[in-house]
């Protein structure tokens, strides 16, 4: 608590002169403006995990769109001769580790061997497809179906749970015993169902998601809802005479929009899962067509020989599902109240 | 007082909540009546029931019973939409919580013009925002703040905030629910400040509900104080100061620390006990009126004591 | 309590009927005759067998005989297996199915829990994302991909562990992380969220300020909270789990009862899928019973008669 | 046989623990549970396998797929009566059941009466009147005045130990029929005794083959310990086989590699690994497989040339070289090779070795096609090829497509997987275009393959019909000129591929195996049961 | 008077997505043996974080002690390793925290969270310990302490909650107390029982207690010193009467002004405008100045030194300084200062009902 003295003697008068005070007149805020978005976005931009999410997933995407058309060859397009071809990349072939080179597991240049002069970046598969289209290609299903399950997520299940929260009490307790009965019901019986009623196919397939895959998704907006649906701030809309409808669409949804994308994050990696699943039991993508999960369920038997034709599509399948957590849970960080201020 | 009209009469107004199996009686038996442009105080322990008489009058809840007649009307009469609407008008609500009650999803502009959407107030969207421009700056807040988003306030701010929005609709009573006791002392005077300014200028009426006694006294012509879900004194808030009867306002008086180091070396801090208060007499203690516009919940021999007393 | 359990078991009853009833209309809507090899009956024994176990008859005369027949806890035999007690056949397969599921939900909550706690402990940093990464990789490669790499490694390969076939501790390990993987990855996320959650609440910094180490904070104050919720998403799983995969067991030859069941869905043999059903959901229900239940021992500040969700 | 595309038990053979040589423990695997024990109930592979090592009829397969002797004592006396053929067949003195009872006549007579009851639902009943046995096919027929008279069947017991049959049609592969599930005995008295439980559990049967169920957990497995009771038992060497249900093919090569099974079967991504060892081998089954092509119910399908087109576009040699890669061959005929011999000691397909259209090949397909797309008027054709959700039927459906789609033009396939019994309904129904079929022989006779696309046969599903077929398959039925019955015979097939192409065969099934070596006398067959372990041993492991 | 603890200089930010968020900056008090101090400052001044790294307890990342020493006897808590910290936690000081509500862990008994810190700073067995938590319950007022230290917190009021924080804190008879806005979250009532009781307590103990409000009336009622926080500073300190009537700070007048004098009602509360300032880039000059009425053109340039007013008494505000124009304080403070100690009590309940 010292003070020095001598030099505070030195100030001059009109130092003491009173300051503009307009600034008391006007209230002020700090900082820019930021939006709710805004902020989260800036807040995942901070969050390199979350941002490695987001890239990975972007260039998946890109590729899913421009890689089937990267080379000449199409997704269907068999020859026998040319079956179950290693990886060859050229330039990358001079790299002997990276696996890169045409040369199988028991260190044979299948290449030479088939006298492929061609260049397949994945390699083939059994019917001597290539394999780099076929995953890119299966990686657009892929996809769609998560995006598929994603809007059912949003449709059914962002509405069930609302309506199922919002009302409340009986219809509350109705809508969650329907919940239990549609899980309790062995939904293979319902896929095979949708199968022998819309043929098999992405679209039956998208049915089977839609039973019971928004369950999740209805259970984490009914519990937002339950919880916002009493906050002042609804309650203030109320004071005010806005209709249900405005309080939900206006003040309950949007809130939960954060839950919500982030519980997509998560349904998406389900999704494709699911359906890798019915690949594995046959129920799934109608062939030629391909889905990472069916490519991988294709090659998984030759695992031991031919690990190629697993390797790729998994690390593909890896990436997006590494890249979907990511991003959700960074998402779940950047939308987090707590960590906000 | 009693010359002046009645703006909202409440009468035998109760609450009760189903929890599991049990009922919790939060309101149980209210009854008062609040003046045209007067500030009506209610004070009491957490958990007394202040909120709950509240929302219950601005039919958040729907009463268990009993009636509250706002203009000569029971609001909790059945009611067509329309009828709702213009009711929601006229009676509008602060919030306690300053960061709860507003959506943080929305702009200030919005927040403040829902209500002007709802009624359908404004012509065009420049009135809109016209009306909600003039009423940032009846609050003290100014035109750029239109496009912010709540986060970006402080909580002073956002209390102004949400009584630009009350304000929207023009309404002639507003229920104050703890609006400052969530803020910091430097910005309670903000925002009371800001509610008696605002009542001098439209001739609003107020309830305000808090439980810090000091701002309570400050602001409120007449206080009530509840305990347990019903009103055991009602007074002028200077004679209730003044000349405390029921033991629980004496408490709750005495309990008070002011920002008077003289004064708390000397405080004597009075307990209520309840259970022996309750005890004493079998008899309901029911409110009367002990001197003019001075009431108080008590039994007939407490209340021939106390009008020898006074 | 007592009226509690009471109440919900009633409601669970008529949940389990609602379940039964329907699992019984859609599965009549399958295709097919429930014989074995179908393709080899003339079309008049086919007629004949359907005679035999009353198909003949309208959907709604068998349902109602179904449900006389349930009351009185007969499953009815299977079409498959020639005349087997359904209720003997699920006996035998759900041994396996429950120790496996049994197993791998404990190794991966232990394991899911651990990472879950370094992850939040260490929130945002390269630990954190390091066991994210394992943790999402668990569940990013499908599980069969991950026990035919085991399959061959560790069986094959290196000879440490049987390739398949259910004969003592040895031969559920392998199959065991399989499955694991997957609970690993489910708990880690959550309890990371969870412990996050909870590390941000007040009584952490109370317990700090009582001196305690940070091991013991975590320890006696943040684990237990942060596993509450945990015990919600334990409900669904282990009944997954329980009651076996499909997947895992086919590639381990594990008699379980997920492959039987997929099996007799394929197959249409329906008193074995009504019987698998019924299962399914008595045990799914009695599980969400339990949970609820358990959170009131866990979680002292629930009370059952008041806790509604 | 049987629709071969679903399933198909396979069994492989021989190891034991230690270092003794010569313990006779064998392990093996099954891709299937068995559903039934009860020999007038199974249909399946898995069951016929089983049924093979545990029980015994009159007769049983031999090393070369000829029947040899087995609870009949010597062979049977032959006489002619009215056109008809009477057998008096002596049960051997020493076969017993395995609770030391003796195998009577009365047990056969049991076994097949209770095959024939209406009531039994017993799939394989047609297999008294495929054998010729008198009344065999009037007691199944509704509306037959002997309809469930099963007294009337023309087998009796004689005596204890004196079966004697009546067979009203005689056909050469009678006594093969004979080594077939469904004739085997059923000890009556300990059926009756058991009722509804009967062979339900390995306790609740009694066995007569060489080998008896020491456990039977099903759902994981079964095993076999030497029957000390059968009655050739010092010709058994193993003690015991164990056998595991392994659905997958990749868990059944790795426990081939670890030793736990001495016997597996590969699919082609396998072969490629294993084609070198010692221990590799293919078999030639005579199981095939086809496309059926509805002419009954698709215009174009109707349309021969489109039939050729699709018969020739098909390049099979891709399909058995690399897709299936197991030894199974390409074929261009509808009757197996290496399955039944003429009775000039041919084979049946010498007559057409390379099948049908063997020299033409794309450009043929090709101008067929356009011949018959002028013919419709038509420049576009839809298909829809339906196919079953297993892996090999989703690829022989995926190979198809890309064929036919890149041979012909304007031609569009989608492909339609459905569940197996799905499948069938939608097949049963007439309701595909083109649909993948399979076929494997229930009797060592060509009939047991043309039978099937008589007009209205039950499984000719695809609305083929020809006059000329149906007469040839009907007289060769009842010729009893073997020489004659087998030309017609050859005349049907190349009027049902050459005449009409009514379906498009694709291949001979081959099945690639690995076997230790020291697992001998490992005896395949090529109908009935898979195989005969009675004389396997384990020697030199 | 024996300084139990000194804080130097203290510097504490936390780097936040947005940037350092500078939340002490430049923090001097002591406190001496056996007296309460009192913190007072709005919301976001840096009272608890002043506090928290006083207990070692700052969450790091995102924040981190920059500069300063905290002088608890010889030593140095700013860099004392964590162990040694944990030693210190609990057993010589303590804390209190704002929330009763949440600061007990739901999950665990009551007597097991009083245990804890005797059985870990103590030594204590199981036994000895829960003898001590019924003593310690018993001392703060929980009536059937005996049958209560196997409940759980839930199953207590928030009062009674409090108390038990209380009695955690006061576990191992610490030499420091610091009760952080202890009573913010109660009800009239029980923040007079809780004030009455942390008085008697320190009254047995002779704990120093610093205790940190934004409420003025509880500082009236407990301090014996009281330093004034703005903006991460301290900007005034004195004693509690010095503080009361004698406030220097315009700030301080502000915080006093903006409590309604319960005797009239006519004035309007001296209520300070603006929002405090933005800790992420902390205003050039006095922090204060953007919302000081009286601020000079020199606030707005340099930060004012603290400028003695008594021994007890400093102010950091240029309206000290010797050539500052004299200003005219408000209204209510002038005569809080004329006053020195206003002669009648304000309200009539001062001692209980006798009016009655
Ligand atoms: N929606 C509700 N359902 C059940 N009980 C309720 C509900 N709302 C309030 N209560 C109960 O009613 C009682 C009165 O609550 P209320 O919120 O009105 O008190 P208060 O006086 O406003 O308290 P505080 O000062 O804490 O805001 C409490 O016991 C509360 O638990
Ligand atoms: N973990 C943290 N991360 C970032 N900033 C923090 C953190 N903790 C505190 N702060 C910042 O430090 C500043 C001081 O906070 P502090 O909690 O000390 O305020 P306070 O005076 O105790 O206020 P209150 O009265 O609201 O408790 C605030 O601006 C706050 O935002
Ligand atoms: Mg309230
Ligand atoms: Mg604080």
């Amino acid at each position: 608590m010292s003070m020095k003295q001598e030099k505070l003697d030195e100030l001059s008068d009109h130092m003491f002169q009173p300051a503009n005070t307009d600034a008391l007149e006007n209230e002020q805020i700090a900082g820019e403006s930021t939006g709710f978005w805004k902020d989260a976005w800036r807040r995942l931009k901070k969050n390199p995990g979350a941002i490695t999410g987001l890239i990975i997933i972007l260039i998946i995407v890109l590729m899913s769109i421009i890689g089937p058309g990267m080379n000449e060859y199409s997704y269907s397009q068999q020859d026998l001769s040319r079956a179950k071809l290693p990886a060859k990349v050229p330039v990358l072939e001079n790299v002997d580790f990276l696996g890169l080179n045409g040369v199988d597991i028991r260190g044979t240049d299948q290449y030479e061997a088939k006298g492929v002069e061609e260049y397949f970046w994945f390699g083939t598969d059994g019917f001597g497809r290539d394999q780099w289209t076929r995953v890119w290609q299966g990686t657009r299903i892929s996809l769609f179906i998560a995006a598929a399950a994603a809007f059912i997520d949003f449709v059914i299940g962002v509405a069930y749970g609302g309506i199922s929260a919002y009302y409340g009490g009986r219809v509350d307790n109705i809508l969650q015993r329907i919940i239990e009965v549609l899980i309790g019901i062995p939904n293979l019986i319902l896929i095979i169902l949708f199968i022998l009623i819309f043929e098999p196919g992405i679209f039956s397939i998208i049915l089977a998601l839609s039973v019971t895959g928004w369950v999740g998704m209805s259970r984490i907006v009914r519990g937002q809802v339950l919880k916002l649906k009493t906050q002042e701030f609804v309650l203030a809309s109320r004071t005010l005479g806005a209709t249900s409808g405005r309080v939900i669409g206006k003040h309950l949804i949007p809130n939960v929009l954060g839950q919500i994308i982030i519980t997509t994050m998560f349904t998406i990696p389900n999704a494709i899962f699911f359906e890798a699943f019915l690949s594995f039991i046959g129920l799934g993508i109608r062939p030629p067509e391909a889905s990472l999960g069916s490519i991988i369920n294709d090659g998984f038997k030759s695992l031991q020989i031919y690990p190629h034709l697993v390797l790729w599509p998994s690390i593909i399948i890896s990436l997006i599902m590494i890249a979907f957590n990511l991003l959700g849970d960074g998402l779940r960080d950047a939308f987090d109240p707590k960590l906000r201020k | 007082m009693s010359n002046q009209e009645k703006l909202l009469e409440i009468k035998n107004l109760k609450q009760h909540f189903k929890v599991g199996k049990g009922t919790v009686k939060a309101v149980d038996g209210l009854t008062f009546d609040i003046y045209k442009g007067e500030t009506f105080g209610l004070v009491g322990e957490s958990g007394c029931g202040k909120s709950t008489t509240g929302r219950t009058i601005i039919r958040l809840y729907n009463a268990t019973d009993g009636e509250v007649i706002f203009n000569g009307e029971d609001v909790h009469g059945k009611k067509s939409a329309k009828e709702l609407k213009k009711f929601n008008r006229k009676m509008q609500m602060i919030f306690q919580d300053p960061y709860a009650s507003l959506n943080p999803r929305m702009t200030v502009s919005d927040i403040i013009a829902e209500g002007i959407d709802i009624h359908g107030l404004a012509s065009s969207k420049k009135a809109r925002m016209d009306k909600v421009h003039e009423l940032l700056e009846t609050v003290g807040l100014n035109k750029e703040h239109a496009n912010r988003y709540p986060h970006e306030f402080s909580g002073g701010q956002r209390q102004r905030i949400g009584i630009a929005r009350a304000l929207a609709v023009d309404p002639e009573f507003i229920i104050a629910d703890e609006p400052i006791s969530a803020l910091d002392v430097s910005i309670q005077a903000q925002v009371v400040n800001l509610m008696k300014k605002l009542q001098r200028e439209k001739g609003l009426t107020y309830l305000f509900i808090a439980h810090d006694l000091s701002m309570v006294k400050y602001i409120s012509d007449r206080i009530g104080v509840m305990y347990r879900g019903e009103i055991v004194e009602l007074a002028e808030s200077e004679e209730l100061y003044r000349n405390p009867l029921h033991p629980y306002t004496q408490s709750l008086l005495s309990a008070i620390p002011l920002p008077d180091p003289e004064y708390e070396r000397s405080r004597k801090r009075k307990i209520y006990d309840p259970e022996k208060h309750l005890s004493e007499n079998g008899e309901k203690r029911v409110l009367r009126e002990v001197t003019e516009g001075h009431w108080i919940a008590c039994t007939e021999e407490e209340f021939n004591k106390f009008n020898v007393t006074v | 309590m007592g009226r509690y359990i009471g109440g919900r078991v009633v409601s669970m009853v008529i949940t389990f009927l609602i379940i039964a009833s329907l699992t019984f209309f859609l599965m009549k809507l399958l295709p097919g005759t429930p014989f074995n090899n179908q393709e080899k009956l003339t079309d008049t024994q086919i007629v004949q067998l359907n005679e035999k176990y009353g198909l003949n008859d309208p959907v709604a005369v068998q349902y109602f005989s179904y449900m006389k027949n349930l009351f009185v806890g007969d499953l009815g035999v299977s079409f498959q297996q020639d005349g087997r007690e359904v209720s003997t056949i699920i006996g035998e397969r759900i041994g396996p199915s429950a120790y496996l599921g049994f197993q791998s939900i404990v190794l991966g909550t232990i394991v899911g829990l651990f990472l879950g706690i370094i992850a939040a402990l260490r929130h945002n940093s390269f630990l954190d994302y390091g066991t994210m990464v394992i943790a999402v990789l668990g569940i990013s490669i499908p599980n069969f991909v991950i026990a035919g790499l085991m399959q061959y490694w560790l069986g094959v390969k290196w000879e440490l562990l049987p390739v398949a076939y259910w004969d003592g501790f040895a031969y559920t390990i392998m199959p065991t992380i399989a499955i694991a993987s997957i609970v690993v990855a489910t708990i880690a996320r959550f309890m990371r969220t969870e412990m996050l959650e909870v590390l941000g609440q007040d009584y952490i910094t109370t317990a700090k300020a009582k001196g305690l180490s940070s091991t013991a904070v975590v320890i006696r104050h943040t684990i237990r909270n942060a596993s509450i919720p945990i015990i919600t998403i334990m409900g669904p799983l282990v009944v997954a789990l329980m009651t076996g995969t499909l997947v895992i067991e086919q590639i381990f030859v594990i008699p379980g009862l997920g492959e039987k069941f997929v099996n007799s869905i394929m197959t249409n043999d329906f008193p074995i899928i009504m019987g698998t059903t019924l299962f399914y959901s008595l045990l799914f229900i009695v599980v969400i019973l339990l949970v609820d239940i358990m959170y009131g021992i866990i979680d002292p500040r629930i009370r059952l008669a008041g806790g509604k969700d | 046989g049987g629709g071969g595309s679903n399933n198909g038990g396979n069994n492989g053979g021989g190891e034991g623990n230690g270092d003794s040589a010569s313990e006779q423990i064998m392990n093996l695997y099954a891709t299937a549970e068995i559903p039934s024990m009860d020999t007038t109930q199974a249909t399946d592979a898995t069951s016929f396998n089983a049924m093979n090592q545990v029980f015994e009829g009159l007769y049983r397969l031999d090393e070369n797929n000829e029947p040899t002797l087995g609870v009949a004592a010597e062979e049977p006396k032959e006489e002619e009566k009215d056109g008809e053929t009477v057998y008096t067949f002596t049960i051997r003195d020493d076969a017993k059941w395995s609770d030391g009872s003796a195998v009577t006549a009365e047990d056969f007579i049991y076994a097949w009466h209770k095959a024939l009851n209406p009531e039994t639902i017993s799939p394989y009943a047609s297999m008294f009147g495929t054998a010729g046995i008198k009344n065999g096919n009037a007691i199944i027929t509704e509306g037959d005045p002997l309809y469930g008279k099963v007294e009337e069947l023309g087998a009796k017991a004689v005596d204890e130990k004196t079966l004697e049959v009546t067979v009203e049609n005689q056909v050469p592969y009678f006594k093969s029929l004979l080594t077939f599930a469904t004739f085997y005995p059923q000890p009556k008295a300990f059926a009756e005794e058991q009722g509804e439980e009967f062979a339900l559990e390995a306790d609740t049967m009694l066995y007569n083959g060489p080998f008896v169920f020491s456990e039977w957990n099903h759902g994981e497995g079964w095993n076999y310990k030497k029957n000390p009771e059968y009655w050739d038992a010092e010709v058994v060497n193993l003690e015991e086989i164990t056998v595991k249900v392994v659905k997958d093919t990749a868990t059944s090569v790795n426990l081939y590699e670890t030793g736990k099974v001495d016997r597996a079967t590969l699919d082609a991504d396998f072969v490629d690994q294993f084609k070198d060892g010692e221990d590799f081998s293919t078999i030639l089954e005579p199981t095939m497989f086809f496309l059926r092509l509805n002419q009954g119910e698709n215009e174009a399908l109707a349309n021969k040339d489109i039939r050729k087109a699709l018969f020739l576009a098909y390049d099979r040699e891709g399909l058995v070289n690399v897709l299936l890669n197991n030894g199974s061959v390409a074929a261009k005929y509808f009757v197996p090779k290496d399955f039944v011999k003429g009775p000039d000691g041919a084979d049946f397909r010498e007559f057409a070795k390379d099948g049908f259209f063997a020299d033409q090949g794309e450009a043929e397909a090709k101008e067929a096609w356009e011949a018959g797309l002028e013919a419709l008027g038509t420049d576009s054709v839809d298909f829809e090829f339906l196919t079953t959700d297993t892996e090999l039927s989703s690829t022989i459906a995926e190979y198809a497509k890309e064929q036919f789609e890149s041979k012909l033009d304007g031609l569009t396939i989608t492909i339609n997987k459905q569940p197996w019994k799905q499948f069938l309904k939608l097949e049963d129904a007439g309701d595909f275009d083109i649909s993948t079929g399979g076929w494997g022989p229930d009797y060592p006779d060509p009939m047991t393959f043309l039978y099937m696309f008589e007009t209205d046969g039950a499984y000719n599903r695809m609305g083929y019909s020809s006059e000329k077929y149906d007469q040839l398959v009907s007289d060769a039925k009842k010729e009893t000129d073997e020489a004659k019955r087998w030309e017609m015979m050859q005349e049907a097939e190349k009027v049902l591929m050459e005449e009409d192409i009514a379906i498009v065969p694709t291949y001979q099934r081959g099945l690639a195996i690995i076997q230790q070596p020291y697992v001998k006398n490992y005896y395949v067959h090529t109908f009935g049961a898979d195989a005969s372990y009675k004389w396997v041993k384990i020697e030199g492991k | 008077m024996e300084k139990i603890l000194e804080v130097n200089d203290l510097h504490v930010s936390f780097d936040t997505f947005a940037g350092e968020v500078k939340a002490v900056r430049g923090v001097n008090f002591h406190l001496n043996k056996g007296e309460t101090l009192a913190i007072v400052g709005e919301s976001g001044s840096g009272k608890s974080v002043t506090s928290k790294a006083v207990m070692g307890l700052i969450p790091n990342p995102p924040g981190r002690i920059k500069q300063g020493e905290i002088k608890f006897g010889d030593r140095n808590l700013a860099q004392l390793p964590e162990k040694e910290m944990q030693k210190i936690r609990g057993s010589e000081i303590s804390m209190i925290f704002q929330d009763p509500m949440t600061s007990l862990n739901p999950t665990m008994t009551i007597g097991k969270q009083i245990m804890e810190g005797l059985i870990k700073h103590q030594n204590m067995n199981k036994s000895e310990a829960k003898e001590r938590a019924i003593e310690l319950l018993k001392l703060v007022g929980i009536p059937n302490a005996e049958g209560r230290v196997t409940e759980y917190p839930h199953q207590f009021s928030g009062g009674m909650r409090q108390r038990v924080v209380i009695a955690i804190a006061l576990a191992c008879n610490p030499r420091v107390l610091i009760a952080d806005e202890p009573t913010t979250a109660l009800d009239v009532t029980i923040q007079a029982q809780i004030l009455e009781l942390l008085n008697d307590l320190q009254e047995k103990m002779g704990t120093s207690i610093i205790f940190i409000t934004h409420d003025l009336g509880v500082v009236a009622n407990i301090a014996d010193r009281v330093a004034v926080m703005y903006a991460g500073k301290i900007v005034e300190t004195g004693t509690v009467d010095e503080i009361f009537y004698n406030p220097q700070h315009p700030y301080t007048w502000g915080l006093l002004g903006s409590m309604p004098s319960l005797d009239s009602t006519d004035e309007e509360l001296i209520a300070i405008p603006g929002s405090p300032p933005d800790l992420l880039d902390p205003p050039k000059g006095d922090a204060f100045a953007p919302r000081n009425p009286y601020a000079m053109q020199i606030d707005t340039e340099m930060e004012p030194p603290l400028f003695k007013v008594s021994d007890t008494h400093y102010a950091a505000t240029w309206l000290l300084h010797e050539k500052a124009p004299k200003v005219e304080p408000p209204a209510a403070i002038k005569k809080r200062m004329q006053g020195m100690a206003p002669d009648e009590p304000i309200i009539g309940a001062k001692d209980g009902g006798k009016h009655v």
